[in-house]
């Protein structure tokens, strides 16, 4: 079995690597348009699922910390059933930064091979370290993962509670806070605040 | 037999509701169930439907205290606020640093006492769970009505008696 | 408990217009006060009996009166004579 | 000019009604009452009303109505704060269903056990009642007599009714609710001090490093406690807090060790925590020396089930529960070897890590540790053993009776300590830790109490859970509950209470402020004055003793419970009551009422009107013409001076905000066993047990021993009932104020998301809750404030439309006869 998918891509990669001069331009063109559909395809495929939730929680450090604290949260059950995964929030949609973060989760995998958060308490003692990096990453981009799903352009401010429609004026509209500058610890536990600006 | 003192003492502004309620009453005092309001009239061996859960008032709007020093009920959702070693969602908003840019209530200054009564420079630890004394109110309709007077409609009632 | 005063308090809701009768004619009848009264139709009667009995049956008269709406027992108390006769201090009583 | 009282109730009748009718007869010119003469109020200070914690509070009055409350600043338990129930006092009183007129159950005017609740006069109430106490003596004797009181009585509540039974009828039937809550820890205490109550006070959390709670929940039952745990914690970074239950609550918030375990392995962790002390060599070698014995503890010992079910005949030591043996150190050393780190993992689920930091908490000699427990504890089929391990490594580090080192036993209600433990309102006590089984202990509360030899029976009568089942089996046929709702609290209700209280040769009478679900099942309900409307006394978690006075009048008809005992007892003539023998051979009985006995004994009866403080009314005084709680307080007290439980004088509790007892010398003991503030630590000593007759507490060698019951196939699940910060146990009075009732209006059923899912709810589904005894109905919460672990569903108790006590199981501790509460198996399915 293993010969054979050996062989197969064995002669793949002569040909592959073999100059071109016996193919059609035609052929080329096409061939080219299907490869190029096979692996892009492929790796979306497998961008796509690392992006399900299934993936994430396959590993214990994500299944026994994050994921149990959003089980009660809104972004879990809520009225209308649309509910955010984690990739909703912690990738980014557009695909250079969703690359990028692709890349800076290889880390995350060394932490999981390694152990650096395998205990619940190892998990805190990171907690303020994970969370900033990703508060950063929301300041920067303008809260951009929630507003995937809620943009203030299209809230209706008399469907809110009177408290929140007034802080959604104030803050989202006349003022220059984010998303995230309110709504830290919507759907996970917050690390220790000391310090962090509005909750001293 | 008319049974009018189970009524006694009923007096509180919703009185027509009331009086409708103390001629209902009049009349029953009968069946295993029908005693107390809390069983919502059912046998003890039967099971009722339960309640369903009731939504959370979340208007906002300032409760009127029934003396000065009840703590007021907290007019709004507080799902998921982390009020823990790590943090406190409540005071992110009522602390009295905060309250400018929230537009909040200040927490009063008796949460800046200690246990002796000095003033510290924040919020006083003991002070620190909200939820012990502070909860939110859902829109649960009352089982059995309360007769509780404000002392100002005593006050007001011990004025005009004495003009 | 032959000696026991049963003093209670009712609200009562009538038409406007037979304010003034029920009044008059509630006052005509021992160990009945009306301290008070307003126009939309509200009087209070202060009862004074010997027993809950008399009190049901003033209620029951009261209920067939013309004009009268509703009748509604809001205070009872009941005490012994020689203790309701007992002189209280002045800060007992802050509502003389 | 001078008033009479009927010009002040004739006043107050007008001021009522008119302001209930929302009346404005005159424009007012101003908005705001600043005149000094209408906006007074009278304050006074009383003890809360609701949990064992005891804080101060400070009442207004006015117009006879109490109109506000808040938190005494002078009192030392609570400095100036209440909890969310207790700034809510105010209104309890106000439910406008109180009870106001005896009712009795009639057909045809005429009692019937099936007929309808119908009002009738105290004259009659009392005739009916008298008459089948008579009938139940003539045919059976005092013991087909039972009671069944409070630790919300009073003391001088409690101090009668054990008079009343024990003296008067004979019969030690009499059991207070707080067997529900309390017993274990009792027991506990007992049989290691050999005397009843916490040797620390709440000044040990000022001066802890370390807190650990087992099982409890302060942050919601004992709210204003947990403020100060608070306070020294945030106050002082390097204090630790563990927190251990069997799912994460409220109290977590503050947790620096949070530990999840195993319903029923908290028994193996505490033998884990004794081990690793000895093991890695820290027990306190000198303390151990000199205050230390050992013994080791019957095992095998039953669940306290009815003796013919398979468990009480399986269990080798069912009949001798409580009985241990003398051992050496060596022995328990080598007891504990079986508690390794795997054995304690695989029973708790708790990882050896967090079992060691949680030893070492213990384990170092420079951090001084409370520890706390309540209903985790003591509502245990094993809870005597757990509280004797707690002290076992208390007293295995010495940490022990000094400011900060502290195994604190809780409470739950307002007077457990004051009147059902202090007063031995339990079938077997007498005052003062005193027992009936002991001779000399009868003798002496016979002389006190000024009745003949051989009154009181050596017997111990029948517990909580007892007078249940002989209720069923027709053994006890008259039966007086006062102050508690039994029947929304004791377990296995449809196959034990609800037969029991219906069964037709009985006859029960229920006494109390509101038509409780106990009240329903009465045969006569006697409206009872509550909390301010008496003057009452009642004993905190810290063996602080607090008084207030009466503030306002019980509305109608309503008596006090003191009230009702002493008037009831006139009912009867003393041949009545004892038998011939006993009159025969003390002739001077003769012809006395019950009442004169017991009550006008020159005793109970020396204090005149005169003594009464002429700002507070006192109607149980002014009925019965003398200054009557004087009287019994006086009495109590000589069964506690001389004897490590001394009260002060009664006048000095009126003008303190409490004291600890033993009060000698007008000084009050914050740490008993202390020679630096204990009078009764001998001459010489720093530390004494003066409980045990050769001074030494005792550690016992007692195992971790599986549950009653535990999850199977059948019913799959954990269930633990328990309460909320909002509502006082059943509710009866807290659900009457709509802010409270508002804040948390109906019991819930609290999941894990994933067990609903797999169950196929989700929150607010109706489900029902089945066990082999019986099934309720409620909703799932998967939110909220409780985060439970897979396979564990937490039900609170509070709610008479979900009783859970049809689900959960009567076992009981076989040596404290308290109910396990906390751990049964059930099933749960969608409706």
């Amino acid at each position: 079995m293993f010969r054979w998918i050996g062989n197969v891509l064995g002669t793949f990669w002569r040909v592959f690597r073999s100059p071109s001069g016996y193919f059609s331009l035609g052929f080329l063109t096409v061939g080219g348009f299907i490869g190029g559909v096979l692996f892009w395809g492929g790796f979306n495929t497998a961008m796509e699922a690392t992006n399900t939730e299934q993936f994430c929680i396959s590993c214990h450090e994500m299944e026994a910390n994050v994921y149990q604290e959003i089980l009660p949260t809104i972004h879990y059950t809520n009225r209308s059933g649309v509910r955010a995964v984690c990739s909703d929030c912690h990738v980014p949609h557009n695909w250079t930064d969703k690359i990028a973060r692709k890349m800076q989760a290889s880390k995350e995998v060394w932490g999981h091979i390694f152990g650096v958060i395998d205990t619940r308490e190892k998990f805190l003692d990171h907690r303020l370290e994970m969370a900033s990096r990703e508060w950063r990453r929301f300041e920067a981009n303008d809260s951009l993962e929630c507003r995937n799903c809620h943009d203030e352009q299209y809230m209706d401010f008399t469907r809110q509670s009177p408290r929140a429609a007034a802080a959604h004026q104030r803050g989202l509209v006349e003022g220059d806070a984010t998303c995230i500058t309110c709504h830290k610890g919507i759907a996970h536990e917050l690390p220790d605040m000391a310090g962090v600006h509005g909750w001293e | 037999m008319r049974l009018f003192s189970v009524t006694v003492l009923s007096c509180i502004a919703a009185f027509s509701l009331l009086a409708a309620f103390s001629l209902l009453a009049l009349h029953s005092f009968a069946a295993e169930g029908e005693l107390d309001a809390l069983r919502a009239n059912v046998p003890l061996l039967e099971e009722p439907t339960p309640e369903p859960l009731y939504r959370v008032e979340d208007r906002s709007l300032r409760p009127v205290r029934e003396y000065p020093m009840q703590p007021p009920t907290i007019p709004h959702r507080i799902d998921n606020y982390q009020v823990d070693l790590n943090a406190n969602r409540c005071m992110a908003c009522h602390a009295r640093t905060r309250v400018g840019e929230t537009q909040a209530i200040m927490v009063s200054v008796t949460h800046y006492q200690d246990r002796e009564g000095n003033y510290l420079g924040d919020l006083s630890p003991r002070r620190y769970f909200c939820t012990q004394c502070h909860v939110p109110q859902t829109d649960a309709p009352s089982r059995v009505g309360n007769t509780f007077v404000d002392m100002s409609d005593l006050i007001r009632g011990s004025r005009q008696r004495s003009e | 408990m032959d000696d026991k005063v049963h003093i209670s308090s009712l609200v009562v809701q009538a038409k406007p217009q037979h304010v003034d009768s029920l009044k008059a004619e509630c006052t005509a009848l021992e160990g009945v006060e009306v301290p008070a009264v307003d126009l939309l139709g509200k009087l209070v009667v202060l009862l004074e009996m010997p027993s809950q009995r008399h009190i049901v049956e003033f209620i029951d008269w009261l209920q067939e009166r013309e004009g009268v709406l509703s009748v509604s027992m809001v205070y009872h108390h009941m005490e012994s004579t020689q203790e309701l006769d007992r002189e209280v201090e002045a800060h007992d009583a802050d509502t003389a | 000019m001078t008033l009479t009282r009927r010009d002040f109730i004739k006043s107050s009748a007008v001021a009522t009604a008119t302001t209930a009718a929302g009346m404005t007869t005159t424009a007012q010119a101003q908005n705001i009452v600043t005149d000094a003469q209408h906006t007074q109020l009278k304050w006074a200070k009383a003890p809360c009303r609701f949990c064992g914690v005891g804080c101060g509070v400070n009442v207004a009055v006015r117009d006879n109505r109490v109109v506000a409350t808040h938190g005494d600043m002078q009192s030392p338990v609570n400095r100036g704060i209440n909890c969310i129930k207790g700034y809510f006092l105010s209104k309890i009183m106000y439910g406008e269903d109180r009870l106001t007129q005896p009712l009795l159950r009639k057909r045809n005017g005429e009692y019937h056990k099936e007929g309808e609740f119908t009002p009738v006069s105290w004259d009659e109430a009392f005739d009916v009642m008298a008459e089948k106490y008579k009938a139940a003596l003539r045919d059976k004797g005092p013991s087909a007599i039972g009671m069944f009181g409070s630790g919300q009585w009073t003391i001088w509540e409690g101090y009668t009714a054990n008079k009343l039974m024990k003296a008067g009828f004979r019969s030690n039937n009499l059991d207070p609710n707080a067997r529900h809550c309390m017993a274990s820890a009792v027991f506990g205490f007992m049989r290691t001090f050999g005397i009843d109550e916490p040797m620390g006070c709440y000044e040990d959390i000022e001066a802890a490093d370390a807190f650990v709670l087992w099982g409890a929940n302060m942050a919601e039952m004992h709210p204003i406690l947990w403020t100060r745990i608070t306070d020294r914690r945030l106050s002082n970074p390097h204090v630790r807090v563990s927190v251990l239950s069997t799912f994460e609550h409220r109290s977590f918030e503050l947790a620096d060790q949070p530990i999840i375990f195993t319903p029923q392995a908290d028994l193996a962790i505490l033998n884990y925590v004794a081990r690793y002390i000895i093991e890695n060599d820290r027990v306190n070698w000198d303390f151990v020396n000199d205050h230390v014995r050992f013994m080791e503890g019957n095992v095998d010992i039953g669940y306290g089930l009815r003796p013919e079910h398979r468990l009480e005949l399986a269990a080798a030591n069912a009949r001798d529960s409580a009985g241990a043996r003398d051992i050496d150190f060596e022995r328990y050393r080598e007891f504990l070897q079986q508690y390794d780190a795997e054995t304690v993992t695989r029973l708790s689920g708790v990882p050896k890590q967090q079992l060691d930091r949680l030893a070492e908490l213990y384990a170092d000699p420079d951090i001084k540790v409370m520890s706390f427990w309540t209903m985790g504890f003591n509502q245990h089929t094993r809870g005597v053993w757990a509280n004797n391990m707690i002290y076992n490594i208390h007293l295995l580090t010495g940490k022990i009776a000094t400011p900060g080192n502290s195994p604190f036993s809780l409470t739950g209600q307002p007077s457990a300590c004051g009147t059902a433990r202090e007063v031995g309102t339990f079938s077997h006590r007498l005052p003062a830790d005193m027992v009936v089984t002991n001779d000399y202990h009868r003798r002496f509360a016979e002389e006190i109490w000024k009745v003949p030899e051989g009154t009181i029976q050596a017997q111990p009568g029948a517990h909580a859970v007892l007078q249940n089942r002989m209720l069923k089996d027709g053994e006890i046929n008259v039966y007086w509950v006062q102050c508690n709702n039994n029947v929304q609290a004791a377990a296995n209700l449809v196959e034990e209470t609800y037969p029991g209280y219906r069964n037709p040769d009985n006859f029960i009478v229920v006494s109390d402020a509101y038509p409780t679900v106990t009240a329903e099942l009465a045969d006569l309900i006697l409206p009872a004055a509550m909390w301010v409307e008496k003057e009452g006394a009642y004993g905190n978690a810290e063996r602080r003793t607090q008084f207030w006075q009466q503030m306002v009048t019980a509305p109608g008809e309503a008596h006090s419970d003191l009230w009702q005992m002493m008037e009831f007892s006139k009912r009867f003539d003393i041949e009545e009551v004892w038998p011939e023998e006993l009159l025969d051979a003390n002739p001077e009985y003769r012809g006395k009422t019950l009442y004169e006995v017991l009550f006008r004994n020159g005793q109970v009866d020396a204090f005149g009107l005169d003594e009464l403080n002429p700002e507070f009314d006192n109607d149980e005084s002014r009925y019965f013409g003398f200054y009557v709680q004087k009287g019994l307080f006086e009495e109590y007290a000589r069964f506690t001076r001389g004897k490590a439980h001394d009260l002060a004088p009664f006048e000095v509790y009126h003008r303190e905000r409490g004291l600890r007892w033993p009060v000698v010398d007008g000084q009050e003991t914050p740490w008993r066993y202390n020679a630096q503030y204990d009078p009764y630590v001998e001459e010489g000593r720093d530390i004494h047990f003066y409980g045990q007759v050769d001074g030494r507490a005792i550690v016992y060698a007692v195992p971790y021993e599986p549950p009653a019951e535990a999850p199977n196939e059948e019913y799959p699940l954990w269930l633990v009932t328990g309460r909320v910060l909002e509502h006082w146990h059943s509710g009866s009075m807290t659900r009457r104020v709509p802010e409270l009732h508002r804040a948390f209006p109906q019991a819930v059923v609290y999941m894990h998301p994933q067990d609903a899912q797999q169950l196929g709810v989700r929150r607010g589904s109706e489900v029902r809750i089945t066990s082999p005894r019986g099934v309720m109905h409620s909703r799932v919460e998967t939110r909220g404030r409780n985060r439970m672990p897979r396979g564990v569903v937490y039900v609170p108790w509070f709610d008479a439309s979900q009783l859970i006590n049809k689900v959960t199981l009567d076992a009981t501790d076989p040596i404290s006869k308290q109910t396990d509460f906390k751990k049964c198996a059930c099933r749960i399915e969608a409706v």
